[in-house]
């Protein structure tokens, strides 16, 4: 028989206002087991957790019970409280009367009789609690970074610095992602390369960095402090350790007429490429579905004139098995197709672009070389209209775009019309917007100089149609704040694209077995104490995968994710969740449907000798938990008929015994 | 009428006996009458000419037997499968219940099994014998002059009826013609039952089951039930129970049955066949059956060995909970 | 003797109602005889046998003893007995009848049973003779009589008539009430139909059945029978057997945390089962050739030994027909009794 | 929640990671919903035995509700997907059997969805009071 203290929190008045505490404390009190209780303004505080630390040396307590917030909130608080007293931290249980009573529940009669069933059933439950210890399991010391734009290199870097090896696995033939592709940067307008093109000359040297370039994750197994990751390096059909970046191949190649994606296909790239001049690594590619020598054995061209024999046409894709103990995701985004908005023109008129490819139409290394030109006639476009938020901030039910607001846009946008008048002042800007958001340091003040210094104009409103007429787009809009509509004959119209995560975060979530939320963001361990983490334990979160950020925000969620992984690698051991399966080999009969169910293979079977109960002996095959591996979902104790597999700290007789108190 | 002989069985199991095939058989034992049949281990050449059976009422599924026997006997056991015994032995199998070494299955067709108490109803209580005759069964009663001839389709077992295969999907021989997967109609009374409203199907359970009393020869002749302690014998399972005390318990026991063995149950019929209240416990299995079938694709266990059972399966478009009664709401 | 027509049956069985509760046989759904509560409506069923004896009368399959209700720390005791009103039970069989002398046996004898014996002192027993035996009767091997069946009241069916004979005072009382709807008779017909009987009985494939070879005394002689094993062989231990026996009596005694407190009762086990009077040191019979071989030596040794040679079978033959593997107890006696039975 | 003077037992099974979170998200966010639900935490909500829901029948619960994280989104990978499974088979048996299908329910919650927990908790409570007491799977022994 289990010696149970229970300590009711009042929370202030959190609890307090709407749940009679000394109430609760009176009827758990003559709860079978129960031999003290009482309550307390804040048990969280100090002064609370001495109370319990006391009562459990007072009364020789076996189990608590709390009855406040949620043991999302306070469990591992009053766990340590136990711990430091002396008593097995998983003989703590918390009855949830904050969130899950007294905030929901008006009424004070309502509420308290609530939370006493609810701390009945948390007294039912510890009852039948049994002490657990964790166990312990090394940690491999390399960190793994999925993807490698700003947001990997810096996270990269920062590992590597604190002395850890890293991986960054790059799908692209070169890291750096999409902040290559950008001109300058708001808003200090300094050059994108500038100061992104250092950072990768870092990781390439970075004695403990290795880039897997053109490269994709295919499998994740194990667990934190054990993943075993295996990579795919897709052939590129050059090898990499013998190339030098000539680019020899990439001018003699007769290949011409491929779009060049780093230009958004505004330009055309060989069959042999290397996407820019500071690619990292500096090494060619061969794209097999426009190389005609891998599609028919017609040609050669490149091999012939690669004077260090770097081109291999034989060359297959290849898989690298490698362990590590912290994975970061920093996948990145895109902008979203312009598809479902035929309203803007950009699939009929080639001046209707984006406003990456105006990047790119803007940047010295682009496909104008810096100057801006319109795509269809390449003549200088007089009128400008760029429209914001198309995309971003829909409604639900319109069945296109994004529901949230991409947040970088007004900056961007700010920043393409305060350059574009800067170089070009007879060019007339307009800007629609819905709202100009510009939260951040010297943000407003940017996009103020753009509308006051540089006479951008601002429309409040949006854009209904813009249509091709001639070699003239025609605008319409609504100026909100007068009231009027708005005709404007435009040469160039610039689409504020919403972002959204990469097609390839899906999938990996998948094999991390890491959360998402409907956008297809990484959910956070904790929204605001715990942003860099990921809910499974190893994986952490860096970049715009996690939610719209800009670069200075990547950079410091960068950093952020690496001090965690820092912290995560600097340990020799991890301490394991106690509660995980077990099965009963008694009752076990092998027959495999708990393995079937289990999302991490951590149920493996082994033959055992059994003792009859006519005193002969048979051996059988019965399933045994690899307690490093399990991560405690309980899918085997469901999928067991025989009830041999049980769940520790969530054992069925422990459920049902909340349920047989609940239902009293 | 059975395709082959008691002689064919007798002989081929003599002679894998004799020549250290096997060490023994698993046979049927000719009873006190001419229709209590029993499953026994024959070891000798002698036992088997002298009680070794085969005939209408060779109904008892041996797969099962294979857990306990091949862990008792050394060397490989001789069993007689019909096919719808095959496929239980694979479900077993899968399961890694017993080791396939440890036995040679002879694969016999099955014409379909007499249900004595179908007979009874027919011919009265009072039977002193009863003799094949082709499709016909020769009854003789102590209470008739003459014996009453009862064609053997009129009596056969349910699950024979709903026959669904003819064809072995195990074995290491086969003796007679191979048969075919048979498009039964087994699910038509599970249809019904499903066309009836909420209250008519509370009240036919109800009914059925009330009858129940819990003697376990359900699970126990089970070949899906093979765990080493049921959880209903299991006083640490915290759902242990020995009587059907109240209609609660009734439903419990039969609800979590027939939960546990879905997705493995090959839909043998025995629970129906050993039932003394004669509830249709095969209703409560096919539903599952059925369930599976149209909610996630045709399934039959034990038709492949080693096959993933869909309840320990799952495919991201899998229809939702609250789905279920949509589609068959719209289906009606 | 008193008699009545078929007809007026269920005048009769309306009347009896007014006084007591009346169960008898009537066809369910499955088409097999079960025990029922009378109604306007119902009919007496033809079958020669119910599934379930009507030992479940006396000692039902689950039994409430006592309860216990809990609030907080504190336990009450409640007594669940209640008082039982007088009931009858109508169309027994012979071997149904002698089946209760089996079970008075065990739970009228010290430790008495009361709850037991407050059934059975309420319960008026209306027996009936079996003109048409089964295949799988043999309760002429313990003796009894299905021609002569005993109870309160013994009752013969002929093609249009009931007669009655009471047996007890209780039977006598309760025939008397029913007096205006019988009239006084000769014993004739009974008389010619016990002979049909027994002619039946003679035909019977199991009439030669004897306990030729077992009975008191025969342990050490038994025990260890080399059969014992291979009649075990096929038994699944399920507890059909034993929960359709009318003479069967072991039970176990179960609490049931209701969560508002606990229900102590019993409920029918069975030797089969292999938690079968378990204790903290296990099960004493440790295969199922040892429960097996305890239901047939209980009834057939241990049962006469401390019964003056009675025997706890009363061969209804519901075994033999509804064992799921066809082991039962006439091929036991046979295999390992006397020689005579061959 | 009362109807005709009849306050219904809901019992909610939460998986930890989301539906839990959710429902301490409508309670940061002050969002009412029927005291008669009563929440029991599991890490998945593939740890639900069907026998889990049997018993809170049995016990006196005239509804059973098991959230869970929305497919694709288990903390565990797949739980939920094996949950989905179990209970369209135990439902449509129960249903079988002719135990009221309003009576159990499967919903997906997210930490996120705060609202949408504390209205389907909403909803589902008034279904159930709609229906009256579970008679069909209930055990008079417990009611005593």
């Amino acid at each position: 028989m289990q010696r149970i203290g229970v300590f009711v929190c009042w929370c202030g008045s959190n609890i307090a206002g709407t749940v009679d505490v000394h109430a609760v404390a009176e009827a758990l009190k003559s709860e079978p087991g129960v031999v003290f209780s009482t309550d307390y303004q804040y048990m969280c505080s100090q002064a609370g957790q001495d109370i319990i630390k006391n009562a459990i040396a007072e009364h020789k307590l076996t189990g608590i019970v709390v009855c406040s917030c949620s043991p999302r909130m306070h469990e591992a608080t009053f766990r340590k409280t136990a711990a430091a007293a002396g008593l097995n931290p998983y003989m703590v249980e918390i009855a949830n009367i904050r969130e899950q009573c007294s905030w929901v529940h008006k009424d004070m009669a309502i509420g308290t009789e609530k939370a006493i069933i609810l701390g009945k059933a948390a007294v039912a439950k510890v009852n039948l609690n049994a002490p657990l210890t964790p166990g312990q399991t090394p940690v491999t010391k390399r960190a793994l970074v999925i993807g490698g734009g700003i947001a990997g290199i810096q996270t990269a870097l920062d590992i590597a610095d604190a002395g850890f090896p890293v991986d960054i696995v790059e799908k692209k033939p070169t890291i750096g992602g999409k902040m290559s592709q950008l001109d300058k940067t708001f808003p200090t307008l300094d050059c994108a390369a500038c100061i992104l093109t250092p950072k990768m000359v870092d990781v390439a040297q970075h004695e403990n960095i290795r880039i897997f370039s053109y490269s994709e994750v295919t499998d994740v197994k194990g667990f934190v402090g054990n993943f075993d990751v295996t990579i795919k390096k897709n052939a590129r059909y050059v090898k990499e350790d013998v190339c030098t970046g000539c680019g020899l191949c990439t001018e003699k190649c007769p290949m011409k007429k491929v779009p060049n994606e780093f230009n958004l296909g505004m330009d055309n790239r060989r069959a042999v490429y290397i996407p820019f001049a500071q690619a990292v690594p500096k090494v060619a590619t061969i794209d097999p579905n426009a190389c005609n020598m891998i599609k028919n054995g017609k040609c050669g061209l490149c091999a012939k004139v690669c004077t260090v024999g770097a081109i291999d046409y034989t060359q297959k894709d290849e898989f690298i098995q490698e362990k590590y103990g912290a994975i970061v995701v920093a996948t990145g985004f895109n902008p979203i197709s312009m598809d479902k908005f035929d309203e803007f023109a950009y699939s009929q008129s080639k001046d209707v672009i984006t406003s990456l490819e105006f990047e790119r139409l803007t940047n010295a290394a682009g496909p104008t070389a810096g100057k801006l030109l319109r795509p269809s006639d390449g003549k200088h476009p007089r009128t400008i209209v760029f429209v914001q938020c198309v995309g971003s901030r829909c409604d639900a039910k319109a069945e296109k775009g994004k529901e949230y607001c991409s947040k970088i846009c007004c900056m961007y946008t700010a920043k393409h019309a305060m350059l574009v008048r800067d170089k070009y002042p007879d060019t007339e800007v307009y800007v629609f917007y819905i709202d100009v958001r510009t939260p951040g340091k010297n943000f407003d003040e940017f996009y103020r100089r753009a509308v006051e210094e540089y006479g951008v104009h601002y429309v409040k409103g949006m854009v209904g149609k813009v249509v091709p007429e001639g070699d003239v787009l025609k605008v319409q809009a609504s100026d909100l704040l007068s009231n009027k509509q708005l005709h404007i004959d435009a040469d160039l119209v610039v689409l504020a694209a919403a972002i959204e995560p990469d097609k390839s975060a899906r999938p990996l979530a998948t094999m991390l077995t890491a959360s998402m939320d409907t956008n297809d963001f990484f959910t956070e361990a904790h929204p605001k104490l715990r942003p860099v983490e990921s809910p499974t334990a190893g994986v952490f979160l860096s970049g715009a995968c996690q939610g719209p950020k800009d670069i200075p925000e990547t950079v410091s969620q960068a950093g952020a994710a690496a001090s965690k992984v820092i912290g995560l690698l600097a340990k020799d051991k991890l301490t394991g969740n106690p509660c995980i399966a077990h099965s009963d080999e008694l009752m076990c009969n092998g027959c495999s449907a708990c393995e079937k169910v289990c999302p991490y293979g951590a149920i493996t079977y082994v033959d055992k000798e059994f003792r009859m109960p006519d005193r002969t002996t048979v051996i059988r095959r019965v399933a045994s938990v690899n307690p490093a591996v399990c991560q405690g979902c309980g899918a085997c104790t469901v999928a067991c008929p025989s009830g041999a597999m049980d769940l520790r700290g969530f054992s069925s007789q422990q459920i049902m015994a909340e349920v047989d108190a609940i239902c009293k | 009428m059975q395709t082959v002989t008691r002689e064919q069985l007798i002989n081929k199991a003599v002679a894998l006996l004799a020549d250290g095939t096997v060490k023994c058989v698993l046979g049927w034992k000719k009873g006190e009458f001419d229709y209590d049949v029993t499953p026994a281990v024959f070891e000798t050449e002698e036992e088997i000419r002298a009680d070794f059976v085969w005939n209408d009422f060779c109904g008892a599924n041996f797969s099962k037997y294979l857990v306990a026997k091949t862990r008792q006997f050394d060397g490989k056991i001789l069993v007689f499968l019909k096919p719808c015994d095959t496929y239980s032995f694979n479900q077993l199998l899968t399961e890694h219940r017993f080791d396939r070494d440890k036995v040679y299955a002879v694969g016999i067709p099955c014409a379909g099994m007499a249900d004595i108490s179908k007979i009874k109803e027919i011919c009265g209580d009072g039977i002193s014998s009863i003799e094949a005759d082709g499709d016909y069964l020769s009854v003789t009663t102590i209470y008739d002059d003459q014996p009453i001839k009862v064609e053997i389709k009129e009596v056969l077992a349910e699950r024979c009826l709903n026959c669904k295969s003819k064809k072995h999907v195990a074995y290491d021989e086969l003796l007679g013609e191979e048969g075919d997967v048979i498009d039964s109609n087994r699910f038509d009374e599970v249809a019904q039952l499903e066309a009836m409203t909420p209250d008519e199907r509370f009240a036919f359970w109800q009914k059925e089951l009330s009858r129940c009393i819990r003697c376990n020869a359900c699970r126990d002749v089970c070949p899906a039930c093979t765990c080493e302690k049921c959880v209903f014998d299991n006083p640490n399972s915290g759902v242990e129970n020995k009587s059907p005390a109240n209609s609660f318990e009734e439903k419990m026991f039969h609800i979590i049955r027939a939960f546990h063995v879905a997705g493995r149950c090959t839909d043998c019929g025995e629970c129906s066949r050993v039932c003394p209240q004669h509830i249709p416990l095969h209703l409560l299995n096919r539903k599952f059956i059925k369930d599976i079938n149209e909610f996630y694709g045709e399934y039959q266990a034990g038709a492949q060995e080693g096959s993933r059972a869909p309840v320990v399966d799952y495919t991201t478009e899998d229809l939702e909970p609250g789905e279920v009664f949509d589609r068959r709401d719209t289906n009606a | 003797m008193r008699k009545c027509s078929l007809d007026s049956l269920n005048a009769i069985f309306t009347r009896i109602n007014q006084f007591a509760k009346l169960y008898l046989p009537v066809n369910g759904n499955d088409g097999k005889a079960a025990y029922t509560e009378w109604q306007e409506g119902l009919e007496w069923s033809n079958a020669l046998n119910t599934t379930k004896s009507p030992k479940d009368f006396f000692f039902p399959q689950t039994e409430d003893l006592m309860a216990f209700r809990t609030s907080g720390k504190n336990i009450e005791i409640i007594d669940t007995r209640k008082e039982s009103e007088d009931f009858v039970v109508f169309g027994v069989r012979a071997c149904d009848v002698k089946s209760f002398e089996v079970l008075d046996n065990v739970f009228l004898k010290e430790p008495y049973d009361s709850y037991y014996a407050n059934r059975r002192e309420h319960g008026i027993i209306i027996s009936v003779a079996c003109t048409r035996p089964a295949d799988t009767c043999f309760c002429k091997t313990f003796g009894i009589d299905p021609a002569k069946p005993q109870g309160d009241i013994s009752v013969w069916k002929t093609a249009n008539e009931l007669y009655w004979q009471s047996n007890t005072d209780r039977g006598a009382a309760l025939l008397d009430k029913i007096a205006d709807l019988t009239e006084e008779c000769g014993t004739e017909a009974v008389e010619e139909q016990q002979q049909q009987i027994n002619k039946i009985m003679a035909k019977l494939p199991l009439a030669n059945l004897t306990t030729d070879g077992w009975g008191a005394g025969k342990t050490q002689e038994l025990f260890d029978h080399p059969k014992w094993a291979e009649l075990s062989e096929a038994c699944l231990g399920c507890g059909t057997c034993t929960f359709v026996c009318p003479t069967c009596q072991c039970y176990d005694i179960k609490d049931f945390n209701s969560g508002k407190g606990v229900i102590r009762f019993r409920c029918w086990d069975s030797c089969m089962y292999s938690d079968f009077t378990k204790m903290s040191a296990g099960q004493p019979r440790l295969t199922q050739k040892e429960r097996f071989r305890q239901r047939f030596m209980h009834k057939l040794v241990y049962y006469p030994e401390n019964n003056n040679g009675m025997f706890s079978c009363v061969g209804c033959g519901r075994c033999l027909a509804k064992c799921p593997i066809s082991m039962n107890i006439a091929k036991v006696m046979k295999t390992i009794g006397g020689k005579d039975n061959d | 929640m009362q109807v005709n003077g009849y306050k219904p037992l809901i019992v909610a099974f939460c998986c930890n990671w989301c539906s839990y979170a959710g429902a301490d998200l409508a309670g940061n966010n002050r969002l009412n919903y029927p005291a008669d639900v009563k929440i029991i935490r599991v890490p998945c909500s593939c740890r639900v035995n069907p026998m889990f829901v049997l018993r809170a029948f049995q016990r006196g619960a005239d509804g059973v509700i098991i959230c869970g994280c929305h497919p694709g989104d288990c903390h565990y990978t797949s739980g939920n997907y094996y949950t989905r499974r179990r209970m369209a088979l135990l439902f449509s048996m129960l249903d079988y059997l002719g135990i009221e299908r309003e009576r159990t329910r499967v919903e997906w919650v997210s930490a996120a969805e705060g609202a949408k927990f504390a209205a389907t908790m909403n909803e589902f409570t008034e279904t159930v009071a709609a229906l009256g007491e579970n008679k069909r799977l209930e055990d008079l022994r417990c009611k005593q």
